[in-house]
């Protein structure tokens, strides 16, 4: 029973963290229809600059995270404005990954050049070290506040997206750019602020998460596999899927690795393999359905 | 990124649009002759690069199996691998344990290829666009898993070595300087072409088509588009498995990268640099791919990735439909001042 | 952009189509405010590729167009719709993936949502379907939801391409009653022939991406030999 | 005349860094000990294979001994990598030296291999034999599910058992895991004092390291023992405090009291500005030039005949900056010292301390039936 | 006359939303018939029901005698029941020529052959070139569909039911979109098709309906309000209100 319990909050942990990092790849994904393969890298930049801001400038972990946020966001808009917007609508698919790829490429040889190859920590302030108890089970703090983070993320994207007007809009230019804008939507600028959005997301998941998901220059292709799951078994573009979808493979991974670890890789595709089986849209069926 | 995903936009590619679709296909029946030629003359011009280019080869073998799941199925899929890696473990499982004749390797391993995707197919097929491509990824993945489980056969992560193929035909021995091995390959790559644009000129490369745009209007004139699919992703495991298991007969070592999820990226990333939907553009984007690649990271190891980055990046940008559809576009400018001439 | 904007539509020599590709040949059409036009002619001649450029959709290869004398050549599509172009296309384009409200929010150009009653009193039937998926929607139904969003933005000059087409006759006779009404101009491309030009003051005729005449809609109805000319067809006795 | 060396390694990748190592302890050696022996000028030319391919592995190879006209092949940071080329140094007559790859069946496939790192039944033998005397009886072994990993596993329990102790779980992690509490979570439960780790050099081991005090693990007192690949120095800044106190076992350590160490470790700095990247597969590198140069001198000019250079080296001795090194005639691997280090503070810089030494420890992997 | 098409007590609810309720018809060989009704009355999902796109919540259908309800779609349509798209559904960068061979070929269970060139198939060329020539195509046989305009893309849409060689033909406005000149063609080609075979077309264009149907059934808010010939349809007062309007005295 105990046990039990414990994969659970180890497995929720995870989930959650899978959570943030991958929710802003939903975004971009199924709201703009971008195979957007390049959001691993901008989670890492955000993780790097907040090491960076952190560990040189000697910023508080507070202010790196948002210093990485901001920063994340403002060097990538220039990428929108050159590259992205030749390729959104999702007919060109095979352009997407093919840039998108090369645009990863091109930041992990970046980085590698400018940070080196070693990996890079962020230091967690005195608050978040140590550990909490939840019944008779320790999580490390830092996994408390991310999950609470996520929690906080989950029901702002919810509201900005299903209730405000805005979500209405870039959801109608999401669909039918054409006819939205003959309509008066103004989808350039609404695909711009979904975009910075999107890096946002993913850069605040890359610092939230470098705890698990170490930094380092192939941080990018490393975990891209991972985000794509959770995406792909939420159902792209669907924020409570991500959650969901990022919860449950949290806790069957955690499980399948407590329980069999010598088939771990096993259980999880197989699972994997089996939630598609059945829910082949994704647990809320994606939005570019 | 579902329904619509993976059908190109015919906008985007002007070529093809207001090119009519006889002239495509001539330049597809130059394509074949033209790889077979250059092939050739490479063999003569580049001697001491042998290795590469027969690597390049087999491997163009491969992504001409992704072309026709991804060109001509509308297949989005990162786990062709797993296709590959099987033919080339039944290639060499078979060299080494019973009978290492090149040719009946190639048949282990296309028969290897095309059972797994045939399996596999019919499991995850009823699925489309980013669903698909995870579902591939966890087949490839799984399959690589079973190599690395599988260690008294497969070798594990050490790879499977000791694989040392007969001489072809009982005449040509597989030497150090790989002159057996590259022209082997270029028949294997060039009798595969041929095949495959037979098969994509068949009724059923027709009705591949159909299910590509639309795969419910296939039903509705009473065609099953999973049993195109399925039928489809088992020729090109096929090819795959032959690749495969062409790798082991000119290598002689089977890895678990063979069957990995890198390996799969790369092939699309190749395809599309290519061009999708033409079986040749997969080997010109093969040869360009891999060709950058050698050369860059001979110059400059440490960046090559970067300079390779941005190269894909120019290529969406600057040449939308991949190099084939700037070589087509290239010929239609020559003809058209042939016709004014 | 004067203050109040009237909404008179005036098309000169346009010269349009897709990419390389020329369509539209040198047409030249003018609406005054309040005015509407009847643009007919047979499949393919470039009816929907006119009321296209106009919104923006097309290549432009030439020529150019107004409203109230601000030319909307060099504006994107969002622009034009906020000059006060509305447009019902013929495919209609809805969004699937948005429910029957959303997709008239979208419509709403910053207008308050209490708006949206217009458009349940014009169609009752979207009001009892509006938690429904635009994609759901029957035929018609899609093709008062493209109607109503379009007018919810309150245009000056509305485009319409073939607005009757899959709806039930009494619909038609409902909205060809509420387009009446409407105190806009009206560019009106449609099949049904009699119903167009009844409503119709003047009207077009297109052929091959040109304009082959035009002249007052009751002249015309009354000309069977023109219609038989530029439609192949005469009109139910 | 030109003698060339090619070196097929990561130079690109996310085992770059191994590649980087070579290189510049190449380079080190070569500052030292100059470019020439006798008349000849030795050359090296660098292959970049970015991760474990053996098919790519034999290319590049074949690459450099048709086109490049090598006389030695060197490098080879996997195995599979190293493997693939038995066939081609026969046919060719090259010796190839292996700056890394460690599993010990590799040796075994070609008369001209030489090795000059480690194996994990070298490293994993001493470590085992330690924990067992410091009275440990129940332990986990926890290493990644891969060649290398199930070497270790298999050093350990044979040994760990032959002197005493029993191993109460044996996990085999996918190689790659992001997350460890899971498995955390099972070395708890199972009751065990200590725990034998082996992952590769990287973003896993430090997630690996960090679980384990983050879990509570350290807290509660369990012993971390492993090979030094789980504390190689260029992961140590990013490791942090999670890794004072693991007691790992390795053939070097960037830390190693010797002139000779710092000697190499000063001319490092000197050519590169840091010795950040000093780790295990630098002296691997370093100490196979060294056996090449050897080579080299003992064919005393011209051309390289294969296997009478490797026949010339059998047996050799010398002194490296990690110690005393022996070539084993047998194996073709070097008998080295292990050494026991503890990760501690030194100078504010997180250094593998050296505790203990158990010297000339041999193969034991060699021509173990598996 | 033998019963081609039996519809029994079938319904349909999305959610609480009850869209069909208790239809039943039957199309016999020889058919002529036209279903109308105001917009959402549940025309098209009574053809989606029949032709197996969408599972029925209750009733059965047989096609021939032979039950069909749990058939999935393709294998009715194998069984010779075929329909139009409401709206144009077609492969947009495939031609003209190339959807009429891939319907022939797959109605012959041709379309597995892997090695056979589409070109050398025998018979097919000239079968399409017919098809061609019916609905006036012949000229854009070469044509990408994405490039055609929307009225040609209709007369291809039924060119393809027609290339089925149906049994039942089900036609869901097969007109829109398509101007009168035009639809002319539309019922010549129909006119020309064995009379043998039960045609059930819906259509919001009166003159088209009441040129084609020798039969017309009225559906509203999901139940049959009535059927009869065109002028008992037309002189019932429902219809009028419910539907016809003004169209009413236009006849
Ligand atoms: N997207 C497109 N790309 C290229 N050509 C097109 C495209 N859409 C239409 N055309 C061509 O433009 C011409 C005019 O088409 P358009 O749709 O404007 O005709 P229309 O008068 O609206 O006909 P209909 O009555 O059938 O709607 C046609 O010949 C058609 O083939
Ligand atoms: N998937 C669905 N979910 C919910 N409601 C649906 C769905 N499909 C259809 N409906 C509803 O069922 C009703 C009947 O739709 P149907 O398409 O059958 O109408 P129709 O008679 O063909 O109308 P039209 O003449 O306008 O094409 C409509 O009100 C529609 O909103
Ligand atoms: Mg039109
Ligand atoms: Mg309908």
């Amino acid at each position: 029973m105990e046990t039990m319990f414990g994969i659970a909050v180890d497995g929720v942990a995870y989930g959650m963290i899978l959570f943030i990092i991958s929710v802003g790849l939903s975004v971009t994904l199924g709201l703009m229809r971008v195979v957007n393969l390049a959001h691993g890298a901008f989670a890492m930049v955000g993780g790097y600059v907040a090491s960076y801001a952190a560990q040189t400038a000697g910023l508080s972990y507070g202010l790196a995270l948002v210093v990485a946020v901001a920063l994340t966001v403002l060097a990538t808009l220039p990428l929108e404005r050159l590259l992205y917007r030749r390729i959104y609508g999702s007919a060109n698919e095979l352009a997407q990954v093919l840039l998108t790829i090369g645009l990863t490429f091109v930041i992990v040889a970046g980085i590698n050049y400018l940070f080196g190859p070693t990996l890079k920590r962020i230091p967690l302030p005195e608050m978040l070290t140590g550990t909490v108890e939840l019944g008779p089970k320790a999580i490390p703090t830092h996994r408390a506040f991310v999950i609470a983070a996520g929690a906080a993320t989950l029901l702002g994207l919810w509201w900005l997206l299903e209730r405000t007007d805005f979500g209405i809009r870039l959801r109608a230019a999401v669909d039918d750019p054409a006819m939205a804008a003959a309509l008066g939507i103004r989808t350039e600028r609404l695909y711009l602020a979904t975009f910075a959005l999107g890096t946002g997301l993913a850069a605040l998941g890359g610092v939230l998460g470098a705890e698990l998901l170490p930094l380092e220059p192939y941080y990018a292709i490393r975990y891209i596999v991972l985000f794509l799951a959770v995406v792909a078994v939420g159902g792209a573009g669907s924020i409570f899927g991500s959650a969901a979808a990022a919860l449950a493979l949290g806790i069957v991974d955690t499980a399948g690795k407590y329980l069999i670890p010598n088939f771990g890789e096993f259980f999880f595709y197989a699972a994997l393999i089996l939630i598609l089986f059945r829910w082949p849209h994704g647990f809320f069926k994606g939005r570019a359905a | 990124m579902t329904s619509v995903a993976e059908r190109p936009d015919p906008m985007s590619d002007p070529v093809s649009r207001h090119t009519p679709p006889a002239a495509r296909r001539d330049l597809g029946w130059i394509g074949i002759p033209l790889v077979a030629a250059v092939g050739l003359a490479a063999y003569w011009l580049l001697p001491d690069d042998l290795a590469l280019l027969t690597r390049i080869a087999a491997s163009a073998l491969f992504v001409l199996s992704l072309d026709l799941v991804l060109g001509y199925g509308g297949i989005a899929t990162l786990g062709q691998a797993a296709m590959f890696g099987t033919g080339a473990y039944a290639a060499g499982i078979v060299a080494v344990n019973w009978i290492n004749d090149p040719f009946a390797m190639l048949a282990a391993g296309g028969i290897a290829g095309g059972g797994i995707a045939l399996a596999t197919g019919a499991l995850i097929l009823h699925a489309r666009g980013l669903t698909l491509l995870m579902l591939t990824i966890a087949v490839g993945q799984i399959v690589q898993e079973v190599a690395n489980k599988a260690r008294d056969w497969t070798g594990g992560s050490d790879g499977l070595s000791g694989i040392d193929p007969a001489p072809v035909l009982g005449l040509f021995r597989f030497d150090m300087f790989g002159r057996t091995s590259y022209l082997f390959a270029l028949a294997v790559l060039v009798a595969g072409l041929l095949v495959a644009r037979r098969i994509m000129r068949s009724p059923f490369g027709l009705a591949c088509r159909g299910v590509r745009e639309d795969p419910l209007r296939i039903s509705a004139i009473g065609g099953s588009p999973k049993s195109y699919l399925v039928a489809l992703y088992a020729v090109a495991g096929v090819f795959a498995g032959v690749a495969g298991a062409l790798t082991a007969v000119t290598s002689g070592i089977v890895g678990l990268d063979s069957a990995g999820f890198p390996w799969s990226a790369e092939a699309l990333v190749m395809l599309v640099l290519g061009g999708t939907g033409r079986l040749y553009g997969a080997v010109i984007g093969t040869a360009a791919f891999m060709g950058i690649h050698h050369i860059l990271a001979a110059s400059d190891p440490f960046h090559w990735m970067g300079f390779i980055g941005l190269f894909l990046i120019g290529i969406v940008l600057f040449l939308p439909g991949g190099i084939a559809s700037g070589l087509e576009r290239l010929g239609g400018l020559l003809r058209r001042k042939e016709d004014r001439a | 952009m004067p203050a109040e904007p009237v909404g008179s539509l005036e098309v000169v020599e346009l010269r349009a189509g897709y990419g390389k590709t020329l369509i539209l040949d040198g047409i030249s059409f003018a609406v005054p405010t309040g005015g509407r036009l009847a643009l007919l002619g047979r499949n393919g001649v470039g009816k929907t590729t006119t009321l296209a450029t106009l919104v923006g959709q097309t290549t432009r290869h030439g020529g150019g167009m107004k409203l109230d004398g601000v030319e909307l050549g060099g504006m994107n599509s969002s622009g034009r719709a906020a000059a006060g172009l509305g447009y019902v296309p013929q495919t209609r384009d809805i969004f699937k993936s948005l429910t029957v409200e959303e997709n008239l929010v979208a419509g709403l150009k910053g207008r308050p949502r209490s708006a949206l009653e217009e458009a349940y009193a014009l169609f009752p039937r979207l009001g009892e379907r509006r938690r429904n998926g635009g994609g759901e929607l029957s035929g018609g139904e899609q093709q008062m939801l493209s109607v109503a969003r379009a007018l919810l933005g309150k245009p000056t000059v509305l485009l319409l391409d073939e607005p009757l087409e899959g709806l039930a006759p009494v619909i038609c006779d409902t909205l060809m009653a509420a387009l009446s009404k409407l105190d806009m101009t009206i560019v009106l491309v449609e099949q049904q022939v009699d119903r167009a030009l009844d409503f119709a003051d003047r009207v077009v005729f297109l052929d091959r991406g040109r304009v082959v005449h035009a002249g007052p809609a009751a002249q015309a109805k009354a000309d069977p030999a023109l219609l038989e000319r530029h439609l192949g067809v005469a009109l139910a006795a | 005349a030109t003698i060339k060396v090619g070196v097929v390694a990561p130079f690109s990748g996310p085992f770059g860094v191994a590649g980087k190592t070579f290189r510049e302890a190449i380079e080190v050696y070569q500052a030292q000990h100059g470019k020439t022996v006798g008349n000849d000028t030795v050359e090296f030319v660098y292959k970049d294979l970015d991760q474990a391919n053996p098919a790519q592995s034999k290319a590049l190879s074949q690459e450099l001994i048709v086109k490049e006209k090598v006389s030695f092949l060197a490098g080879y940071f996997f195995t599979p990598d190293a493997l693939a080329v038995a066939p081609l140094i026969d046919e060719a007559n090259i010796p190839c030296v292996i700056f890394n790859a460690a599993t010990s069946a590799i040796t075994e496939k070609s008369p001209r291999y030489v090795r000059t790192s480690f194996t994990l039944w070298q490293n994993t033998v001493p470590l085992a034999e330690y924990m067992a005397k410091q009275g440990i009886k129940k332990a986990v072994s926890a290493v990644s599910d891969y060649g290398p990993g199930l070497d270790g596993e298999a050093a350990f329990k044979t040994t760990f058992e032959k002197h005493g102790g029993t191993v109460v779980d044996s996990i085999r992690m996918p190689l790659k895991s992001t997350d460890f509490a899971p498995f955390m979570q099972r070395i708890k439960d199972s009751g065990a004092e200590a725990v034998y780790a082996f992952l590769p050099a990287g973003p896993t081991t430090l997630a690996f390291t960090k679980a384990f005090s983050d879990t509570g693990l350290k807290a509660a007192g369990i012993k971390f023992f492993g090979p030094g690949d789980l504390t190689q120095e260029p992961d140590l800044p990013a490791l942090g405090d999670a890794a004072l106190g693991v007691t790992t076992s390795f053939n070097y350590s960037r830390a190693h009291d010797s002139a000779m160490n710092k000697a190499f470790v000063a001319k490092h700095k000197e050519m590169f500005g840091s010795t950040d990247t000093v780790t295990f597969s630098s002296v691997g590198a370093y100490d196979g030039v060294h056996v090449i140069y050897q080579m080299i001198k003992n064919g005393g000019g011209g051309k390289i005949d294969g296997a009478k250079a490797v026949e010339s080296v059998k047996g050799m001795s010398w002194e490296s900056p990690r110690g005393p090194l022996t070539i084993d005639p047998d194996s073709r691997h070097v008998t080295q010292t292990i050494y026991l280090r503890t990760v501690e503070k030194v100078d504010g810089k997180l250094e593998n301390v050296e505790k203990e030494a158990f010297p000339k420890q041999p193969d034991y992997g060699y021509k173990v039936a598996k | 006359m033998t019963k081609l098409l039996e519809v029994e007590g079938l319904a349909k609810n999305f959610g609480g939303l009850q869209v069909s309720a208790d239809i039943s018809m039957t199309l016999n060989a020889g058919d002529r018939c036209a279903l109308i009704g105001p917009n959402g009355a549940g025309k098209t999902t009574f053809v989606n029901l029949v032709t197996g796109v969408i599972p029925p919540s209750a009733g059965t259908i047989r096609l021939a005698g032979r039950d069909i309800t749990r058939l999935p779609a393709a294998e009715r349509v194998r069984l010779g029941l075929i329909r139009s798209f409401q709206v144009a559904r077609l492969f947009k960068s495939m031609t003209v020529r190339e959807h009429l061979e891939l319907a022939v070929l797959q109605r012959d269970r041709r379309t597995f052959r892997l090695f056979a060139s589409v070109g050398k198939v025998a018979g097919l060329a000239d079968e399409v070139a017919g098809l061609l020539d019916t609905m006036g195509l012949t000229q854009a046989a070469h044509t990408a569909v994405g490039s055609l305009a929307y009225g040609q893309q209709r007369l291809l849409e039924i060119a393809l039911a027609l290339a089925m060689k149906p049994k039942v033909l089900i036609l869901d406005e097969p007109a829109a979109g398509v101007p009168h000149s035009e639809s002319q063609r539309i019922l010549d080609a129909i006119d020309r098709l064995p009379e043998d075979l039960a045609v059930l077309m819906i259509e919001h264009d009166m003159d088209l309906v009441f040129r084609f149907a020798r039969t017309i059934v009225v559906l509203a808010q999901g139940r049959l309000l009535c059927s009869g010939t065109a002028k008992e349809i037309v002189a019932d007062p429902r219809v009028r209100e419910v539907y016809l309007g003004s169209r009413a005295d236009a006849r």
